[in-house]
């Protein structure tokens, strides 16, 4: 057989709960329990909230740049409830829903995006990496962290968040081929939100799915419904336990939309149509999951409005610790630069000034300008 | 004329130069419809087509590496870098390639491209926004580096860069995109390449600067008692070594005040060669007033990590008490 | 369905004349005129005594280090023969046999491994970049080629050629999803022969084939004997067309063998054994090709001696025009840096120093050394 | 005590580190079963098997990002990139993240690895082989950069930079890979990371240099009628100002010799300093004896374009003239 295969391959698309609020009983069952279905609505309407509270703060000038997660909160909070609190969370920066959820105090982010470094002296037992500002990168630290799970035996394994845009990155492409050649735990979780800034995501891949990126590696890849609590629960869950119990990473493809603009610095009527966002509007997970406790006699307007009074005040306080922090003290900026702070450096701090003279204030005293008499004549 | 901001005097140099060639292909991360997250390319999308304003995917090494493919085959690519800390992944092309395809093929290959790249702090902006990576594209043979300090030589040194023979990273200074207009003549015109510009000239102390911190030097001379000459740079590679000796030699005292962290940044270059020229003329030690030597702070310690007028008009005074 | 299939994909391997010799009628038919198969046997045999002669001069110190491409022309060889010369050939370092069957002077090759730049400054009309030493690079380079070509509308394409590591770095994954997303007319053309230096392919992907790797970008994709020269120029052909007709890149895994060392400056027998290597010894694509040509008289073992007498001619005569070159001029290292030296170089070129008190000899006389004078006491 | 080569050396220091330390782990292209393109991993893989001695996919960024990922976890990486040429792809990892870490988290994560390059020329290896990029990562705040110029401190060196809880870039100068032997201890000693060797004494003239250009000075200096004082910076950064200070405040004159191109060099910081710390004390420009502001040549040149005997006794013999 002169042409024969080489391979075949096929990848599923995965959805459970759907934008009309149609639940699929038999792939839905058991997966996640009433109560945690309930709490998880209430965190995504807090996380709603928070991102309503960061904009303004942003407008009013009491914050820097701030990316919303509205639209796609369901993605990352079906991941983290999927997965265990040893295992690492590996983030950009567009899944806060998920890192609450773990137990990310909010006014870390906040800080974040106030400019302050702080915000990202993340506690240890967190399992979680800064927010990554250079896209892409921070799927190597995922690979990297898994690993040493892997050689600890600590039993923990890696998610790391990403957006379509992130993909064509060449870090991307190492991270993914390290994780699957050295056959480490750790999952890739691409959220496909439609947009890279202003650019669309179809200039990322025109490929019919992002999900095959992953079949590169020969990596168990997926597709599903990212504005879908239940299949992200579901994908996640056995990625995870393919990563657990055999060392393996897996590519998920989640498909979701960014409602919001890239980022406060941006203004996406500048380059999208109205009726497309229209029509991602309505497969808010938020609506779709309200159904689905509507239908189940497991909320109503009240605990609704409950909800989010509990929210406000969360955030609130949040806002709160994160502006009544002391401000930054000058030298926080060299003291955290090395273990050890070098001469030099210790120099810079206790004088803030880099120019020698200014350094060394007795070379201003007349008395020792001697050399410049010297040669002025 | 027109008074343009920086941001338009570049937008007007990219209009003016893609009608004249059509070698010009722009790429590079929201440069097309959106017109840039600092709205440089605004329009152009919209004037040229989709076949000359490229929306890339999102990939620094993959602009810059087609860039140099495009630029071989003897168009004119102009890719840009969205932020300067971005660079990082676009590193390796531009130091193995683009830097040394003309020296390694003895001249049968060559690599016309500028690099236009936002550059600097004071905006407020996130972590890896506000960085200077001057000195290591300038310590990289085969590169020219350029930083304009104002609207007007911003259009003349984009339209040099762009037709340069080499490749040429055009350092924008975000910090004053806006932050003031200046008359700008319609027509075309250039600005050479390795020419600093006389700001103001004085007879007690020299200052050498460029890019944004031009204009902190402008504001701590005015409040200051000396006579000082303030030179703007602009091309940072290769450097206007003979303006700067010539000033040096006549005040005998020279600070050097830039963004980048002091160790290696460009000062040090420029102190050492001011002592190799001028050391039987100098008065005082050059002085550098830099960026201290951590990493760029998160926005709210920014202001204490740049050089500012304070700063300046300290060591102002401390080189000329010396 | 809340299940669906999202991607159904296969990749084909595609096999003409088989290591046995034995030959596909049906899909060789007209691939190859007689008389061109012929000439590029000849070609092979030629590439071949090179690379002994290059191994020679290298252990006699007239060389530095050079890659042997021994077991792997059949893939270069072919792929160049289904090009056309307005094509952008865009290698690595193991296709000499198809550069030269390009028509690039086999000492430009030569010189380049001699340690002199004058090797890389290839003739315009031959549309050959240098050889590329940081692995993965080039690609990028072809991608840009490509573009140029679509956008000047000249007909041409780029064909890039890499190693199975090469596909392990970034700037791969860049490259093919530049050419597929923007529509540009590439053939990546991966030469799996096994090994990068001392780690074996299964490191770079453990996926069951290479091909699978342009699945990621949506592009077509194939996998081929490498040491089939016919199925090299269908392969390649048909990519060819795809190309130019649709703008379309694609993916070729050629699955071929390196039986020499990585280089000169490696020693194989480090890492693998003997017996593998033995068995590819036998999948070599000369002997294939003697044994078609015979099976079809269209050779014997005279033809086989001039031919082989033709290349020690063909190779000495280069390697004397690579010696007998004039040495480099010290300040071929300064002319070629800009079109327009600066003057700080300039200097350095004029003077050979750094040292500024060397550059100005002037500041040596003893009469300006006043200054150290005065300081002194 | 055992006569060896510097290769010898750090192979020596890998083994003894991680017989002492599991958390170490050795990655990079060809380090494992065929110990390294120069042999300096050799026999490690065999010794504690293919978990600790990993031969990575060959992609430069995933090495270095695989690294900081297993630093972030607590082990201690010993990522080996396998030319200086090839840091290129890595560059942004080591930039923006290993150095960055400690700082942007104010110390919740730290990056405790130890990046082995070999560097330089002088050995007639194929382009992108002979390189000295030390002023790149000078320049990045964040890191530690050192280099031997002996098999002892070679040793002492690397254990401090393994057990450093920063980030540190070893560089390893390949024309002295086994140039030449020397004696070292059997038990594991440190050189502490941050201090300068003064190699010889002199009262006339100061040269500073590091790597395998401090055999090149002990050439020049052997045939030299000046008492030269010679220091071996040995770490780069950060830099032992304080030993090149007391020496020039004792000399009054200073060379500096580095392969890497001058401009930016770390001659350019050095002399800077030196200018900055000695003003009054200095009695001639301090001399850079460096590479050219030249891409690299090929090997047929590479001599010609490195800082040889000659070209430094030149400079001596100028700087004291002067
Ligand atoms: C290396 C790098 N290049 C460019 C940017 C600028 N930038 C910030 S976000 C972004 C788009 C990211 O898109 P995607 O990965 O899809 O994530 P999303 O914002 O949609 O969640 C870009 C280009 C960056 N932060 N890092
Ligand atoms: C960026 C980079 N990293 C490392 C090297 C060192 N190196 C040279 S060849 C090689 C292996 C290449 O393997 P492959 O791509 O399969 O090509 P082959 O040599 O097998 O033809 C390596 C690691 C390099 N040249 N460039
Ligand atoms: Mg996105
Ligand atoms: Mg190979």
């Amino acid at each position: 057989m002169p042409i024969k295969k080489a391979l075949n391959i096929s990848i599923e698309h995965v959805s459970i709960l759907d934008e009309n609020g149609k639940f699929d009983e038999k792939l839905g069952k058991n997966l996640i329990p009433d109560e945690d279905v309930v709490r998880l609505y209430e965190h995504i309407i807090l996380c709603r909230h928070l991102d309503e509270v960061a904009f303004k703060l942003q407008r009013s000038g009491r914050m820097g740049t701030y990316p919303e997660n509205r639209g796609q909160e369901a993605t990352s909070v079906g991941a983290v409830y999927a997965l265990e609190g040893k295992d690492w969370l590996v983030p950009c920066y567009r899944e806060n829903a998920g890192l609450y959820l773990r137990g990310l105090p909010i006014e870390y982010v906040l800080l974040h995006w106030m400019g302050d470094e702080r915000g990202n002296q993340i506690p240890e037992d967190l399992h979680i990496t800064p927010i990554a500002i250079p896209i892409g990168t921070q799927m190597l630290h995922a690979t990297g962290l898994a690993w040493a799970s892997k050689y600890r035996g600590d039993g923990g394994i890696s998610c790391t968040f990403f957006g379509d845009g992130a993909t064509s990155e060449g870090d991307f492409h190492e991270a993914a081929n390290f994780a699957s050649n050295l056959d480490l735990p750790v999952i890739f979780l691409c959220q496909n939100n439609g947009w890279a800034i202003s650019v669309p995501s179809s200039i990322q891949s025109s490929a019919p799915t992002f999900a095959q990126r992953g079949v590169a590696y020969g990596m168990h890849s997926v597709q599903c419904d990212g504005n879908d609590l239940f299949a992200m629960v579901k994908v996640v869950r056995e990625a995870a336990e393919r990563a657990r119990k055999e060392n393996r990473p897996t590519f998920i493809e989640a498909i979701t939309y960014r409602l919001g603009d890239h980022t406060t610095a941006d203004d996406a009527r500048r380059y999208r149509d109205a009726d497309t966002v229209e029509a991602w509007t309505k497969k808010d997970p938020l609506i779709r999951l309200r159904k689905y406790l509507d239908d189940r006699k497991l909320w109503d307007d009240k605990r609704e409005k409950a909800a989010l009074a509990n929210a406000k005040e969360a955030v609130s306080a949040a806002v709160k610790r994160a502006e009544e922090i002391e401000p930054p003290k000058t030298e926080a900026m060299f003291n955290s630069m090395y273990e050890t702070l070098h001469d030099e450096l210790i120099l810079q701090r206790e004088t803030m000034r880099t120019s020698s003279i200014g350094q060394n204030p007795s070379e201003i005293d007349p008395a020792v300008s001697l050399h410049a008499q010297d040669t002025t004549d | 004329m027109a008074n343009l901001t920086l941001v338009q005097a570049i937008n007007l140099a990219l209009i003016q130069e893609m009608e004249e060639d059509d070698r010009i292909i722009l790429l590079g991360e929201d440069v097309g419809k959106n017109g840039g997250v600092f709205r440089v390319t605004e329009g152009l999308w919209q004037r040229f087509g989709g076949d000359r304003v490229v929306d890339s995917p999102l990939a620094e090494s993959g602009i810059l590496g087609t860039s140099i493919g495009l630029a071989m085959a003897g168009l004119r690519p102009i890719p840009e870098i969205q932020f300067e800390g971005f660079l990082g992944p676009a590193y390796d092309q531009i130091c193995t390639h683009a830097a040394r395809m003309r020296t390694r093929t003895r001249g049968a290959y060559t690599v016309p491209l500028t690099i236009r790249v936002p550059v600097g702090g004071g905006i407020h902006a996130p972590e890896l926004h506000s960085d200077s990576p001057e000195t290591i594209y300038t310590h990289t043979p085969g590169l020219k580096v350029v930083m304009p300090a104002s609207p007007y030589d911003a259009k003349g040194l984009l339209i040099s860069a762009i037709r340069d023979p080499d490749p040429v990273i055009f350092f924008e200074p975000k910090r004053i995109y806006r932050a003031f207009r200046e008359e700008v003549p319609e027509d075309e015109y250039t600005i050479p390449i390795g020419e600093a510009r006389v700001v103001q000239e004085g007879e007690q102390i020299t200052m050498v600067s460029w890019g944004a911190s031009v204009i902190q030097c402008m504001n701590a001379i005015e409040n200051c008692n000396h006579s000082v000459e303030l030179i703007d740079l602009r091309t940072i590679a290769p450097m206007d070594m003979q303006a700067i000796e010539q000033s040096v030699k006549k005040t005998g005292r020279c600070v050097v005040v830039h963004e980048a962290p002091k160790t290696l940044g460009l000062g040090a270059e420029i102190a050492s060669r001011i002592m190799e020229h001028c050391f039987l003329h100098l008065e005082a030690p050059v002085q550098r007033v830099a960026g201290f030597d951590t990493i760029m702070p998160y926005y709210k310690l920014e202001l204490d990590y740049m050089p500012d007028a304070a700063r300046i008009t300290k060591a102002v005074e401390e080189v000329s008490a010396y």
